[in-house]
């Protein structure tokens, strides 16, 4: 996977989430993704980046957003966001749409998870949240 | 889903967050919608609430042109936006929901399989039924279950599911566990399917689940099988036999051993040859009930037919009986009674002498309906008195019957109230004239059992004998 | 989700329907955009693509009157439908999802419990499992289970989690579950909570499935701990016990019987008073292991304690004892092995005459290290033939060792190769010389021991004795 | 619960469905229920008929639709649907949604049910069935 370009947004307000929104959106209307995936893209950096404002320390952390490019040529958007904060301690459960507690509403992570094509996630107790996702600009 | 309130304030809201984004088609304004339609989905409102804001908001702005078209279509999906993933989220859901119902059965089939296997008492039960279930709660093609013997001299055990082999695939998928008992290796149990099949982490710890439930089961089956036998054949093995032939003696046992799953108490008898062509037969309870009773009564067995080898005068034989019993060394010392005749059979009679050890005095049948006492009582064995025995000489004619029996025939009890006593076996015997020994005997043990409901709680034994009828006695 | 395609298609085809329903407004027209909808679900169109189609369906028509907004409003409502239905779906499988993990988490409990209480062999320990299990799988605040006596001689069990009482509700919420075993009633279990507390029927269901499990797992528990206890008891009342003390002799025994949870095999040994003020020492071999043969050696012992009563001459007990095996009813016949010595225990020394039928001769340690065999071979017990014996006399003096032995000794073979035979007893006990006969004995039993590395094929049986050092001896 | 009006249709094609659910959106317009429950009303309806097209014998049955008011003088649209068809073995199994079996949208019966505030249904193997569902003009 290539990397084409990069920009890295801090995030420490609701504008910074903004100008990462404008960011991916931008790269994905260069790439000519369909309106509707813009919206779902632009929909989990919100979702993402509403993690860090609430959970991390201080409610900061950074989102880096570039164009990538698979071994088949497939461009897409990738975002990556990184926090310092507590972490997470049961990934399985933060990821399994609050079922086993009832009520949840599947937003958060695990709505950020199913409006991309790819969703990787490295945390854990007191070594912060990286959540890496991808939408590509063609469909499967 | 939502309230009239709630529903007018998001299709203000609403209204006012497209003229701004109208305005100056910003992501900042764009945003807003996401915002309002993320609002909208946690408060339960209906998409089509959003729905009828957009169009509300529409109307407000009255303009049909393609620019403000384009930008109406941007604000309502991003609003829509989060109940996209919402729904998303169905699907996944009840895919989690079926997969966890699916597991629900595999567990539940388990749970009916533990009790199934738990039941059987046979390792060769437990291996079969484990496979089954095997293959059943994976749904797989062939499952397999083989352990190792426990001992050199066992054969090693495999069941297999379906019992018979198809050619089956050559390179099949497969998964299995290992079957441990008390830290040590019992054997495997495996699964086999088509090689596309591909198993679950599931499939594994639900095998994992089985393989530890049989192993469990396998353990408890061969402990229960090593102590059953052990109970069984040491049993068997003390427990007097059935009476050997002896020419001119009708005799008949009756033998029941009080608890449930035993086979020998502390109730005994014997019928066997003496030293000098004269027979032995004797009848004897030894103090309590159970195993430790029982393991007395060989004591007392072996000791009086040895003591018969040498000695013909009763008393004789049951005052070694008394000393053996206090030479045991280990258990606490316990009491015996014994009632011992040594017989000389003739030609339609037969001549006893006859000892008793603290036991009831047996009773004489005549064919006349009496029923007499014989013997003289004496002191109990094994106790701290040395006993005072007396040999007494009866002859029994045709037709007179000897009916040799324990405490448990004449103190049948029933909540505290004796049922059968003494005084009903008596009454019973003189109804008994002319029968056989046989038929006495059967007779008394119907009435012992019936008035104790089945249910004994004390050993019953009832030894009956009398010269057998001669038919050419009168002829000659 | 969803393609272009499809995307494509539906946009064309809700930009047709609309302008239908905007000519007529008929209900056909408006149940079109029902159809739609309802596809694109069908189809996991996203609910953006939608929001699209009705904008280019917009786009069509280029009119932004109130009707025509109006009408669009009807339209995207009607179309959008489907999704809510959907959406509402959502919130109602998460639940589901939700209570099937739940039940998931019971059922993997239930299993958890099942093993725990199947590797309980207490009827005590399978009764708090299963009150600790009942309590925690439907979180409740109690939970009690009490099984009826088996027998009128035994109490009632009763087990409580947790097992302090509180003082708890006057009226509280209770579900229970009968206990059954082979047919009969065994107890009950019962969990209470909070009298607001609302058992489901789930927690029913699990506390009938575990009240299932725990009833098979006490009848096996009873049935274990039954035959059992028959087992040990009979096997330790038939075990010779510990030698007696006899003044003037030091003697010493070590005893091994073969096999796993086996407190008695073929192998016996005895030492007692015979009844001319000598005493007697023994030690046999049942042909076989196990409970088969160990009722014989009860046979054995007792026949000879009552026949070292009459006589004195080893042989002559020995041929009692062939005829008392010979007449065994029911089993088919045992042969025995036997080394008898009838001793007189005199000052310093012990004289001793000594049979053996079929036994290996005992082994005597002289205080120089030599090792010599004593007595002569005789016949096999039991048999069919006559057994010859002979009646050896024998002195032992002062730092002399008799050792007799059963062939389990001098028998060891580990993977088909004698690994202990006659060759290395007698190497060891030549490095016995001056030992008591307590080390002789432990040192032969070590090294057999370790020659089958803890695990005997054949019961072994070891008694060793000697004349008491006399302190005053070469003082007096 | 009074009747007030009470009309029967004859389901026996896609224009019946047509006409059952103009004559429910007309009285629910009478009771002036809100646009969204309207149409969310119309949908219920269509799959109830769908069920019978689908599955009643030759694709018949009825539809009787009223207007009825409950004690406290709410008042609501209640269908009833009807069928003589081979009715519905596992009740529970036609209701969850068919996550049983896998991949179903929940539409059909089940999606009905969450549409409107009351529902029921009367069937049985040989028996047909009865579907009753309310919708309230007033929220609860
Ligand atoms: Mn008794
Ligand atoms: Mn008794
Ligand atoms: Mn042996
Ligand atoms: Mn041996």
């Amino acid at each position: 996977m290539a990397r084409d370009t990069s920009e890295r947004i801090a995030i420490e307000s609701d504008a910074d989430v903004v100008t990462a929104r404008q960011r991916a959106r931008a790269l994905a209307i260069g790439l000519e993704m369909p309106s509707t995936d813009q919206t779902l893209l632009a929909t989990a950096i919100s979702e993402i980046a509403r993690n860090i404002t609430t959970y991390a320390v201080d409610g900061r952390g950074e989102v880096l957003i570039d164009l990538v490019r698979d071994a088949r040529g497939r461009r897409g958007v990738r975002v990556i966001a990184r926090d310092e904060g507590p972490g997470i301690e049961d990934l399985e459960r933060a990821l399994t749409d609050g079922y086993t507690t009832g009520g949840g509403l599947g937003l958060g992570l695990p709505g950020a998870r199913r409006l991309v094509d790819e969703f990787d996630i490295d945390t854990g107790p007191g070594k912060g949240t990286t959540v890496t996702l991808i939408k590509w600009a063609q469909r499967g | 889903m939502g309230t009239g309130d709630v529903t007018n304030g998001l299709a203000a809201r609403y209204s006012a967050a497209f003229a701004v984004y109208l305005a100056d088609r910003s992501e900042l304004a764009l945003g807003a919608a996401y915002d309002l339609g993320r609002e909208a989905v946690k408060a339960q409102l209906s998409v089509l609430d959003v729905a009828d804001a957009h169009h509300s908001a529409m109307r407000d702005v009255r303009a049909g042109d393609d620019a403000t078209l384009s930008a109406a279509a941007d604000f309502l999906r991003e609003s829509l936006s989060t109940f996209e993933t919402v729904h998303r989220g169905y699907i996944e859901v009840q895919e989690v929901a079926r997969l966890e119902h699916e597991y629900v059965q595999q567990l539940r089939a388990l749970a009916d399989a533990s009790v199934a296997i738990n039941s059987s008492l046979t390792v060769e039960a437990i291996l079969q039924l484990t496979a089954d279930t095997a293959r059943g709660v994976v749904h797989a093609g062939r499952a397999t279950i083989a352990i190792l013997a426990q001992d050199p001299r066992h054969r090693p055990l495999t069941a297999t599911s379906p019992p018979r082999l198809s050619d089956g695939d050559a390179h099949p998928a497969r998964i299995s566990a290992h079957l441990t008992g008390r830290g040590k290796e019992l054997g495997v149990l495996e699964v086999v399917d088509e090689h596309h099949r591909v198993f679950s982490a599931r499939d594994e710890a639900i095998l994992t689940q089985l393989a530890q439930l049989a192993s469990v089961a396998i353990t408890n089956a061969q402990l229960y099988e090593r102590e059953r036998t052990i109970a069984r054949t040491l049993q068997r093995s003390l427990r007097p036999g059935a009476l050997p032939p002896v020419h001119g003696l009708s005799a008949a046992v009756r033998f029941r051993p009080a608890g449930e799953g035993i086979e020998l108490g502390g109730d005994f008898y014997d019928l066997f040859a003496a030293g000098d062509g004269a027979w032995t037969a004797l009848i004897g309870d030894v103090q309590g009930k159970g195993p430790d009773a029982a393991a007395v009564t060989a004591l007392a067995r072996h000791t009086m037919r040895a003591a018969a080898a040498y000695e013909s005068r009763p008393s004789g034989v049951l005052r070694l009986l008394h000393k053996a019993l206090r030479d045991q060394t280990g258990d606490e010392g316990r009491f015996c009674t014994v009632c011992y005749a040594h017989l000389r059979v003739g030609w339609g009679e037969v001549e006893l002498d006859l000892a008793c050890g603290g036991h009831p005095l047996p009773l004489v049948v005549h064919p006349n309906g009496r029923v007499t006492p014989v013997g003289q009582l004496g002191t109990l064995l094994g106790s701290d008195i040395e006993p005072q025995l007396t040999d007494v000489t009866v002859t029994l004619g045709h037709g007179q019957v000897l009916v040799l029996y324990t405490d448990g025939v004449t103190e049948v009890r029933r909540r505290r109230q004796e049922v059968f006593g003494h005084r009903e076996l008596v009454a019973l015997l003189e109804t008994c004239a002319g029968l056989p020994p046989d038929a006495v005997a059967e007779r008394v043990e119907t009435a012992v059992l019936a008035a104790s409901e089945g249910r004994l709680r004390d050993d019953v034994a009832i030894l009956a004998f009398g010269p057998t009828p001669q038919p050419k006695e009168t002829d000659g």
